[in-house]
């Protein structure tokens, strides 16, 4: 096998094109080499992306926040302007296994490695964050709950990848929230997670809103009945229960070695309270 | 502590301080080499082929294209080992090792090979061609003994076993004296259910590693991560028909073992793979393979029946459990059995447990071995009926404690023993008044072991400049090494700081046991005081050489030679660095040796308190404030008898709330990595306070009992009495995971 | 001579006794004289057993004397972890 | 399969190796240039016995490539003590008896070193989180928070 290493967007599209075996991107390599350590990846190449100019960046961008595929969870909790804006997406990102994995794990990652139960993405989704895309025909950005299309299967075409993730211009009174609940304090997988965004206006009423959940679903779902229980109302406590409400029912889990459906149903609910109420604290909500 | 007995122990002056360890700062610098860190010249790696299926009979084995790889250099399978006969203590050990005629388990090790890399290994691996023909299989304790359950083996139950079982019950055991159904009459209330507890792993976070060399001519020599050499000497001599004394094992630094590393996994293969290669073979096992094929513990269900009358008295207890031990005979059902009582003084008590076999790993020992489960089902039951009748728990526990006198439940009458004052001085601590919040929940538990001794030989030596080492032959687990100087420092009344302890390999010393059972401060200490008094009787005859006076006249005080009696004062004190300068004038080296199977070590006891907090929404439980009670007979170093406490209350509470070995429906284990294999992390858990009573065993010169164990065995109770309060509802099935718990306090409504 | 509780299961292969009498002034005819008086119970026997005597448990030691008035009690062969 | 050469910086030492392209950082240390201080507990970055520093950040080298390493300065548990000179959280474990089998130590050590660069005070809360990737299963993690804490006090106060 090989191990690249590409400075360029360009080369590292042209590198993914010669390989004719298995090809894998490396970004913070905290699935990737797990998977190669457990034997279930066998990779003929990896393209390492980390050198690619711009890969390890945070940018301001359009009032937005355009952060590099190899930025790390570590990273992004570093960046006071992120953390102030999205310090949803920045919690759910720095969850993401222990301090150690949280320096080299990166949001890109974690979306492109498309499990239900990644941390980030929920929060991602209802940050309405769109993913850049590069490939053989150029650039193209998809919106990140487009990009994962089953466990483990993404819509990215063969040899493309994630170059960054952009998280949009924040309106005044807007907050965002990710929660997920593990059975131990630390280091697990999510049983469930939930993410939630909420922008209020000037009387404390919910303008727009999403909410979308983890590990419910073969991917990550956006919640919209959940979104439309919140829109035009102060969320109040009756709101929150509407919303919990909504969320179980939108959740279609399965039982495995980490939960039940009972458990994750009824969890999907408590995690969106508790997470709009959150959300609705930072969007400056009384 | 105001509770200890008092004693005539002398006054000690390094027993009872906390100096720094001998091995410390080879373990605070990487320096000190674990299983895994070795590595010789020429090397080659191998690696184990596992069985993917829970049960399944091996028809072929076809490793040529194995061996035909380049850099392949043996490849061996079972037939490469000697035909051993059932009754062979080794049988079933090697067969675990290296399955034969059938695989008895998900991970069951089928053939290995060594090549010149790992990849290479692995590649080898692919290549071996395995025909099974799979066997239904059953890995529930229950289910495997019901009618049609598969059968993994015929004939191997005992004579104890009454005729119409299940093959898959292997052994009967029964404990007890009086009548339960007799006792149960007098009782106002009678709690009876069932409790289940799953399966855990050791975790020791060392995974099982070692290198082997073995020549054409017999000679062996292995380094090896194990709580016993001695034993994997012994058990790899007879397995691979070699003699004791041609095979060399040294211990590493263990990595944790909590019984897990008392028996073999790799080394017979290592040896047999270095033997056909003639090359050096280093085995590593990855954490996959750690919870695949060895340890755990066993799963168990517990059918308990315990009387009591409205003031708190038990009239009968009573209790029928169930063990699955893997795959092979020997669960520690017979441990439950004996200690499921031990703790209280009944007139009417019985206990019967059913070793049974189940298509998992063979079950190896873990710290205490059966006693937490058994512990978890009897406490549990106690916190209902005190609960019941609104008693305090611990009053309870106290009206029915067993003292010295009381005829235990496993039979014998106890000598002096700490449960009363592990539970008076619980009753005294600040945590047990401490106000709790909603949703908040308080348990209490007692747990017993009985701690043993065995076979010891420890060598004592003077260097000629007055400083001292001290061979012995047990792993250093926990921090023994220093307890060891520590004694030996103690009894030749020098600085702790002169001494130097080394576990020695196996050539150096005579036969030891494993560390195992909390013996080794209690027997390797009694050993190494005994090798510093015949030290002592030695330096006190050089002296009285120089003296020209009789080697009677003299004795040793503070660490040094004086006269005595009639001689008193004549002579100024030799100290033991002045009698060893002129050991080459007197008669040669200085060394004290003791050689002993120590036995009477004194049974230990204790009470653990915990406060939890549950999350109605969710069923989390998160452990508050824990604080452990337990009688250490004496703390040779308390620091480290802190620590076992302290470590054996955390795996427990593991054990309780979110350890569990999950097996899909394909028998195949689901959580074999630390990812869904849920030990706790610094996060889950709060300081655990240790409490060190001290009721002197009189079976030692210092009154040590084993404290390493019993820490382990009331924890699993204590939580889920606390969980139970929180919640409202009684948790009798272990672990109390958030899925289940969150089931019950919505069946609770 | 010297009584010995033998544990329940033991029972049924010493005449459903729970405490036999064996002559013995030690660990080692203890164990022999049992063997010899109830060879059903020979098969526990090899597999290994303990024995509590006064409260103090043994394993192995032949030698360790047993006087006539001795508490003596078999137990399941001890091990730990 | 072709090895790559690898230039790199280990404990301020300049240091070259050649490691198979799927080769891990902690295999290189382990195999390749005989620091075996980093131990591997799991492999899949659950235990945190690897842990070491890549450019002053906290990781676990089982799950970084060699390869990555490349240009790169790393940080292992030999770099820990100054010479002779003992860290003074390696004293602080010795000193609590923060370590029983002391497998898990060298990881703890690393991230304890990294934690405290990054907060010199923190709270026995902050300090749990930050090592809830490093297993303990000996001590209950009682006397390692302790140490670590211990440690934060006395670093302030020389500084």
């Amino acid at each position: 096998m090989h191990y690249l290493s590409p400075t360029t967007v360009d080369d590292a599209v042209a590198m993914l094109a010669a390989q004719t075996g298995d090809c894998r991107i490396l970004a913070g390599g905290t699935d990737l080499l797990v998977r190669m350590k457990s034997g279930f990846a066998e990779p003929d190449a990896i393209v390492d992306i980390k050198r690619i100019e711009g890969m390890r960046d945070i940018l301001h961008e359009d009032g937005g926040f355009r952060i590099g595929a190899g930025v790390s969870g570590a990273e992004m909790s570093e960046n006071a302007d992120l953390v102030a804006a999205w310090p949803g997406v920045v919690e759910a990102a720095g969850l993401i296994g222990s301090t150690q994995i949280q320096g080299r794990a990166t949001m890109a990652g974690n979306l492109c490695n498309a499990s239900p139960a990644a941390d980030s993405v929920p929060a991602m989704v209802a940050a309405n964050a769109v993913a850049r895309i590069a490939g053989p025909n150029g650039q193209r950005d998809l919106p990140v709950a487009e990009v994962p299309t089953g466990p483990g299967k993404t819509s990215l075409a063969p040899g493309e990848f994630v170059t960054s993730i952009f998280l949009p211009a924040r309106p005044d009174r807007s907050g965002d929230a990710y929660l997920r609940f593990i059975p131990r304090t630390e280091m697990d997988i999510a049983v469930v997670g939930c993410g939630v965004s909420v922008t209020l206006d000037e009387n404390g009423t919910c303008t727009d809103a999403r909410v979308a959940l983890g590990a419910v679903a073969p991917t990550v779902i956006l919640v919209p009945e959940a979104a439309e229980a919140l829109i035009g109302t102060t969320l109040d406590d009756a709101v929150l229960e509407a919303v919990a409400k909504a969320c179980s029912a939108a959740a279609t889990p399965i039982s495995d070695k980490r939960g039940t459906v009972e458990f994750r149903t009824h969890v999907a609910g408590v995690l969106a309270r508790r997470a709009t109420k959150i959300a609705k604290t930072r969007a400056g909500g009384k | 502590m105001a509770l200890d007995s008092k004693s005539d122990l002398p006054q000690f002056k390094v027993v009872g301080t906390r100096p720094a360890r001998p091995d410390g700062i080879d373990k605070v610098t990487g320096r000190a080499r674990f299983g895994a860190d070795m590595s010789a010249p020429g090397m080659l790696t191998g690696l184990i082929l596992r069985s993917p299926h829970a049960h399944a009979r091996i028809v072929s084995i076809d490793t040529s294209k194995a061996e035909a790889l380049a850099g392949v250099h043996a490849v061996v399978t079972r037939k490469d080992f000697r035909e051993i006969t059932d009754d062979d203590f080794t049988a079933d050990i090697l067969d675990n090792c290296m399955a034969g005629a059938k695989a008895l388990y998900d991970g069951h090790a089928i053939a290995a090979v060594a090549a010149s890399s790992t990849k290479i290994a692995r590649e080898a691996l692919k290549l071996i061609d395995v025909t099974y023909e799979k066997l239904d299989h059953v890995t529930d304790v229950d289910e495997a003994i019901e009618d049609g359950a598969p059968v993994l083996h015929e004939g191997r139950s005992d004579e104890t076993v009454p005729a119409g079982m299940s093959p898959n019950v292997l052994s009967r055991y029964e404990f007890g004296h009086g009548d339960p159904e007799e006792g149960l009459k007098n009782a106002d209330h009678v709690v009876e259910r069932t409790y289940k507890t799953e399966a855990t792993h050791q975790g020791y976070i060392e995974p099982h590693a070692c290198l082997a060399q073995m020549g054409p001519d017999g000679q062996g020599d292995l380094w090896v991560c194990t709580q016993g050499h001695y034993m994997v000497r012994n058990t790899c001599a007879a397995i691979l028909g070699i003699e004791q004394g041609q095979l060399r094992v040294t211990a590493s630094e263990i990595g944790g073992g909590f019984g897990g590393k008392t028996t073999l996994f790799l080394e017979p293969v290592a040896l047999m793979l270095a033997k056909k290669s003639g090359r050096p073979v280093k085995m590593v096992m990855t954490r996959s393979e750690v919870l695949r094929a060895t340890g755990p513990t066993a799963s168990t269900s517990i059918d308990v029946k315990i009387g009591m009358t409205k003031d708190g008295k038990i009239t009968a207890g009573f209790a029928e459990m169930r063990y699955q031990g893997g795959a092979y005979p020997g669960s520690p059902v017979e441990f439950g059995a004996m200690s499921a009582f031990a703790p209280y003084d009944l007139e009417h008590v019985k206990t019967i447990g059913w070793d049974i076999v189940t298509n998992r790993p063979k079950a190896a020992a873990y710290r205490a071995p059966g006693a937490p489960m058994a512990a978890f089902a009897v406490e549990s039951a106690i916190d209902e009926l005190a609960r019941h009748f609104g008693l305090d728990p611990l009053e309870v526990r106290l009206k029915n404690a067993a003292r010295e006198g009381t005829k235990a439940s496993y039979g014998p009458t106890y000598p002096a023993i700490g449960l009363e004052a592990t539970l008076r001085t619980a009753k005294d601590h600040p945590h047990w008044s401490a106000p709790l919040g909603e949703n908040q929940g308080r348990g209490v538990a007692c747990g017993f072991w009985f701690n043993f001794g065995g076979d010891t030989c420890v060598t004592l030596n003077i260097t000629p400049d007055g400083t001292v080492t001290v061979s012995e032959g047990n792993p250093d687990i926990g921090g023994s090494r220093a307890s060891m100087s520590m004694m030996a420092a103690e009894e030749l009344g020098i600085p702790y700081e002169k001494v130097r302890t080394i576990v020695a390999d196996t050539g150096s010393l005579g036969q030891n046991e494993v560390t195992d059972g909390s013996r080794v401060t209690f027997a390797v200490g009694l050993a190494t005081i005994e090798a510093a008094r015949a030290a002592k009787r030695e330096m006190c005859k050089r002296a009285a050489m120089i003296w020209g006076i009789d080697e009677e006249a003299v004795e040793w005080v503070d660490g040094a030679a004086q006269p005595a009696g009639p001689n008193a004062g004549k002579f100024p004190p030799m100290t033991l660095a002045e009698i060893a300068e002129t050991a080459s004038n007197t008669g040669g080296p200085i060394a004290g040796h003791h050689e002993a199977n120590p036995e009477g070590a004194g049974v230990s006891f204790a009470t653990h308190m915990c406060d939890v907090e549950v999350d109605p929404d969710t069923g989390a439980a998160k452990i508050l404030r824990y604080t452990v009670f337990q009688d250490a007979g004496k703390a040779i170093h308390p620091a480290y008898v802190e620590g076992q406490f302290q470590g054996g209350a955390a795996q427990g509470i593991g054990w309780a709330l979110n350890e569990e070995y999950i097996y899909g429906d394909d028998g195949i284990l689901q959580n074999a990595g630390f990812l869904d294999y849920r030990v706790p992390v610094a996060s889950d858990l709060p300081m655990i306070d240790a409490v060190i009573l001290e009721i002197p065993n009189p079976g030692h010169p210092y009154g040590v009992r084993g404290v390493g164990e019993t820490s382990i065995v009331p924890p699993l109770a204590a939580v889920a009495n606390a969980v139970s309060a929180a919640a409202g509802v009684r948790m009798t099935d272990l672990p109390m995971s958030p899925p289940k718990l969150l089931a019950a306090l919505h069946a609770k409504g | 001579m010297v009584q010995v509780k033998i544990w329940g299961s033991l029972a049924a292969f010493a005449d459903d006794q729970s405490q036999v009498e064996i002559e013995a002034k030690n660990l080692r005819e203890l164990l022999d004289g049992l063997a010899a008086a109830y060879p059903a119970m020979r098969p526990q026997l090899d597999r290994g057993v303990s024995v509590s005597i006064d409260g103090r448990i043994y394993n192995d030691s032949w030698f360790t004397p047993i006087r006539e008035d001795s508490e003596v009690v078999l137990l399941a062969r001890l091990k730990g972890g | 399969m072709t090895k790559v050469h690898v230039t790199t910086t280990i404990n301020g030492d300049p240091t070259e190796f050649l490691c198979e392209p799927d080769e891990t950082l902690l295999d290189v240390l382990r195999d390749r240039l005989g620091m075996t201080g980093s131990k591997e507990g799991c492999g899949t970055g659950d235990c945190g016995a690897c842990s070491v520093t890549l450019n002053g950040r906290l990781v676990c080298s089982c799950l970084v490539l060699g390869a990555e390493a490349e240009g790169q300065e790393i940080g292992t548990i030999e770099g820990m003590a100054q010479g002779e000179n003992l860290h003074v959280l390696q004293k602080k474990f010795i000193e609590h008896a923060a370590l029983q089998c002391g497998i898990c130590t060298p990881g703890l050590l690393v991230a304890a070193k990294s934690l405290l660069e990054k907060n010199p005070d923190p709270t026995e809360e902050e300090t749990r989180y930050w090592l809830a990737g490093n297993l303990c299963r000996c001590t209950g993690y009682d006397k390692i928070i302790r140490a670590v804490m211990d440690a934060a006090k006395e670093m302030r106060e020389a500084a």
